[in-house]
């Protein structure tokens, strides 16, 4: 039941942080919603009924994977955003 | 003995978690920055301190309790070293404290 | 216990439609940083403790550092209090991702029970212990070590962007300097500890490179200028052991015929090391990327060409 | 010696020289150029590999299949491997005449290209995943390398787009790990997973491919790359998520229909656009939208079992990929010389530099289809494939198609052929920059004619 209620929460955040993507014009908002989209499909991930018992080691890899990829790439976008405000443009 | 324990572990979880209480109340009534800083501080510190002493109890292992000793010291020197930088930068902006 | 879980997927998702509405940029980090945590906590509800780690050192605290370090540098540049336009109400899009979720939901929870890979059959024969290190470091070792280069292009990209042009100017205080002594040896010596206890259980290279990288955060914070803006020589090489590491292993196991196959009986070695250089390679590239930028002295006067 | 052993070789050697450039940036291009040739040899000899003895598979670290991660190489693979050694060689050799030997564009390059030969030997999803994102960050780095604000901004809105995209195809991947179990794409054509794993992959797939009407990014973004970065993204980035899309639809063929519209959109709005747009690399660039759609047509035809239509989308995307870096090498050197690329006043820069010229007259050829050149052996495998399959509308569009990219190909080459007297001053263009473009324009065009080894080659993997 627990899985259930977090699998619904997972599928929740990602819808809504992809879609907010879309309708929020700022950089730092859009960035930060591609950040909760990317835990919403990772939660949802680990959620979803598994083989045996217990937590399947695959999905934790893989979403470790996921959560460090997104840090790096969440960073150079921040840092671009700065820079592109130091040069003056609008992102 | 095992009553006494439990009842112990009990008597200290709800009294940490009144102290946390405490704390986000006062960071939600009081007038400025400097009390509310103050409130959360120090109610934080104390029901943290009260909620590790209850689990150490619980738990028993020594090594468990160890960390958390330590977690209960670095939660305690971050939360004021923050505090005091937090409020001697409303101080260098300026902001008066409360007068009734 | 199953009200405690509603109670906390409540919240989260409470924090995370508050976070994606309303125009200040500092109340989003602020709130991203209170999800990251609550996430964190989910992950550990979940029975994943590697996942629970991994989100609260980097998801919230990283991630937070890059955000606020990131917000600083806009507030210098533009008066960014409040974001220009209004923000669109969110209301639409909640119910949409509300009715979304439901349907995935009974879809997903309708899929008959698929296997999984025999990661636990396979354990003995992997080196180590811990099932997600297992499959991180030895069955599924080559997305780590694009992994890693992942890790590598985005300090290198930090790097490409230029010097900051004003880096923060408050000065810390004494407080801040005496936390650093107290913190920084203890965040090294559960960085050491937490890469070696992954090969038996919950820990590894990312957790261990996270700790390690809040450590030098707050060593960059309190020491204007820090570690990484002035040019060293121990920068470049410290950015890619991690990868050099992995891909020598690469190489040298692609040489004795079967690539990314650690040799018998040696592979939990090769596996810590591996492990200790990408945690060093991962701590240095994440304290680039919340310096955000290129050493000072190093760029040349024009940010646009001759960059190291 | 395991016959992967040059797959596997062709994505490590750039992470090697990747690595060896970041610790001596001094000697970077010496090293790069030494990287290129090592990775051109890895690829004949996969290439070799594959037409001896055919589609071969092995999991790394030697684990059951089921656990461990695929790499895979057949006659499709092999061809887009060599399309990333030969232009990425190109690419390299121009690099080295225009960037100076301690510049961040070497290091990306190299990781960008370890990424992208990472994705054609793979046969695993989510490594498919690592990978894209590791070439769509270190491709929108190289996009702001220039430096100044409206390149940065083109970089930055790429690699959101690139994030949403990689997302989307991320969903997919749990999507069909959570049904199927697996994650290997073999196991996954076999078990077909829920619908919805493959539109979800295949969506974000298109976005980070450019294909209409998920293309806003990209004519920004290509058109304001620094000289060989533009030249590498279009003919190689977007090839890479093409080539996954390609695994995917065998995965889910059902999106087949999806793609033919969206491939025939893409044809006739890149052309419209080329037509109208006042720069030569915005020329290029939107010329590249155009001809995914070429592309997204011939997949959704190979998919669908028209006879030859793998064939010529294989051999459409390595002649696109061949022209496509010659033309915007040959934009770059203009570029160079010029100072602009405002069209048609930098053709003046063209008019004197023969060389330029044959470039792009031989690139435009083949990108028009017209023979002897590489591209109209493609589009007549493609013509014969919809005719075949009796689509008749699809065969109007690819001859159509071919008529509008003449057109705006013709913008470029009209000005050039001016007999007015060339420029006045412009900026000096180091010789090793026309040539690289010269030798892929050259190289198309005998691709044009050796085309025999090729068809029994693709003919392994069909």
């Amino acid at each position: 039941m627990t899985a259930a209620i977090f699998l619904f929460l997972g599928l929740f955040l990602a819808v809504l942080g992809g879609l907010t993507t879309f309708l929020r014009s700022d950089g730092l908002h859009r960035i930060i919603s591609l950040n909760i989209a990317g835990s919403g499909v990772f939660l949802a991930l680990m959620a979803a009924p598994g083989g045996e018992e217990g937590v399947d080691p695959v999905a934790q890899a893989l979403v470790l994977t996921g959560i460090v990829v997104a840090v790096a790439i969440s960073g150079v976008a921040l840092v671009l955003l700065a820079r592109l405000a130091e040069l003056g443009g609008r992102s | 003995m095992t009553e006494l324990l439990d009842a112990a572990v009990l008597l200290l979880a709800v009294t940490g978690a009144i102290f946390f209480l405490g704390g986000s109340l006062g960071l939600l009534r009081f007038p400025d920055v400097y009390t509310r800083l103050h409130a959360l501080t120090k109610a934080d510190n104390v029901g943290l301190g009260l909620l590790a002493l209850g689990a150490a109890l619980h738990l028993g292992d020594p090594w468990l309790i160890g960390r958390l000793a330590l977690l209960w010291i670095l939660v305690m020197a971050a939360g004021t070293v923050s505090c005091h930088l937090l409020a001697r930068e409303a101080h260098r902006e300026g902001r008066t404290s409360w007068r009734r | 216990m199953v009200v405690l879980d509603a109670l906390l997927a409540l919240v989260l998702a409470g924090v995370a439609v508050a976070t994606l509405n309303g125009l200040r940029r500092f109340r989003a980090v602020v709130l991203f940083v209170v999800f990251g945590l609550l996430l964190a906590l989910i992950w550990a509800r979940l029975g994943a403790v590697d996942l629970a780690l991994a989100e609260a050192a980097i998801g919230a605290g990283v991630t937070g550092a890059l955000l606020m370090a990131a917000l600083d540098r806009l507030r210098r540049t533009e008066s960014s209090r409040a974001v220009a336009g209004s923000a669109p109400s969110l209301w639409p899009v909640v119910l949409v991702a509300l009715a979304a979720a439901t349907v995935g939901m009974v879809a997903v929870l309708s899929l008959e029970p698929a296997g999984r890979p025999p990661v636990a059959f396979h354990l003995g024969a992997s080196g180590v212990d811990h099932p997600v290190t297992a499959v991180l470091l030895a069955f599924r070792a080559w997305d780590t070590l694009l992994e890693v280069a992942v890790l590598v292009a985005a300090g290198v990209a930090v790097r490409a962007v230029g010097v900051v042009p004003s880096p923060p100017s408050t000065e810390a205080g004494p407080l801040q300097a005496g936390l650093l002594r107290l913190v920084v040896p203890v965040l090294v010596v559960l960085a050491v500890y937490l890469l070696w206890r992954g090969s038996h259980a919950p820990g590894g290279a990312f957790q261990a490179g996270a700790l390690l990288a809040a450590a030098g955060v707050l060593v960059q914070l309190t020491r204007v200028p820090g570690p990484m803006d002035r040019p060293a020589l121990w920068q470049r090489p410290a950015e890619t052991i991690g990868l050099a590491v992995f891909t020598a292993a690469a190489l040298i196991t692609a040489a004795l015929d079967v690539p990314l196959a650690w040799p018998e009986g040696w592979s939990k070695l090769w596996i810590l090391t591996i492990e200790a250089g990408a945690a060093i390679s991962i701590a240095v590239l994440l304290m680039r990327l919340f310096a955000g930028g290129a050493p000072v002295a190093a760029a040349t006067s024009d940010p646009g060409k001759g960059r190291s | 010696m395991n016959p992967l052993l040059p797959a596997l070789v062709a994505a490590l050697l750039p992470l090697v020289g990747s690595i060896l450039v970041w610790l001596v940036p001094s000697w970077s291009r010496a090293l790069a150029v030494v990287t290129a040739a090592g990775v051109l040899v890895a690829a004949l000899g996969v290439v070799n590999r594959v037409a001896l003895d055919g589609a071969a598979m092995m999991t790394l670290g030697g684990w059951p299949e089921t656990l461990g991660i695929g790499i895979a190489v057949d006659g499709v693979g092999a061809l887009f491997l060599l399309a990333s050694a030969v232009v990425g060689l190109a690419a390299t050799a121009y690099g080295a005449g225009y960037f100076p030997a301690r510049h961040p564009f070497w290091t990306l390059w190299l990781l960008l290209w370890a990424a992208l030969n990472a994705v054609f030997i793979t046969a695993d999803a989510f490594n498919a995943y690592v990978a894209l994102e590791l070439a769509g960050l270190t491709a929108a780095v190289l996009v702001t390398l220039g430096g100044e604000r409206d390149a940065m901004a083109a970089g930055l809105r790429y690699l959101l787009v690139s994030l949403v995209g990689a997302t989307l195809y991320l969903a997919g991947v749990a999507v069909a790990y959570t049904a199927t179990g697996t994650l290997s794409l073999n196991a996954l054509m076999a078990d077909s997973p829920p619908m919805m794993a493959g539109v979800l992959a295949l969506g974000g797939l298109a976005l980070k491919a450019a294909l209409f009407p998920l293309h806003g990014w990209l004519p920004p973004a290509h058109a304001r790359a620094p000289g060989p970065v533009s030249a590498i993204l279009s003919a190689l980035v977007v090839k890479a998520a093409l080539y996954l899309a390609w695994r995917w639809l065998e995965v889910a063929p059902v999106a087949a229909e999806a793609f033919i519209l969206l491939g025939i959109g893409a044809v006739i709005w890149g052309s419209l656009q080329a037509l109208r747009v006042g720069r030569l690399k915005a020329i290029i660039a939107w010329s590249t939208v155009a001809q995914m759609g070429y592309l997204a047509v011939g997949l959704a035809l190979a998919v669908e079992g028209a006879a030859g239509a793998a064939m010529g989308v294989a051999w459409l995307a390595l002649t696109h990929a061949l022209a496509k870096g010659a033309a915007f090498l040959g934009a770059a050197s203009v570029v160079r010389a010029a100072g602009h690329d405002r069209w048609p006043l930098a053709a003046a820069h063209l008019r004197n530099r023969p060389v330029l010229v044959l470039a792009f007259g031989l690139a435009a050829a083949s990108l028009a289809g017209l023979p002897p050149s590489g591209g109209f052996v493609a589009k007549w495998y493609l013509l014969d494939a919809a005719m075949g399959a009796e689509r008749w509308l699809l065969a109007a569009v690819i001859a159509g198609g071919g008529l509008l990219s003449a057109a705006y190909l013709y913008r470029i080459l009209h000005p050039a052929l001016d007999p007015r007297p060339g420029a006045e001053a412009s900026h000096p263009v180091p010789p090793v920059l026309e040539w690289s473009a010269l030798g892929l324009a050259l190289l198309v065009t005998a691709f044009g004619v050796v085309v025999p080894w090729a068809r029994d080659l693709v003919g392994v993997a069909a």
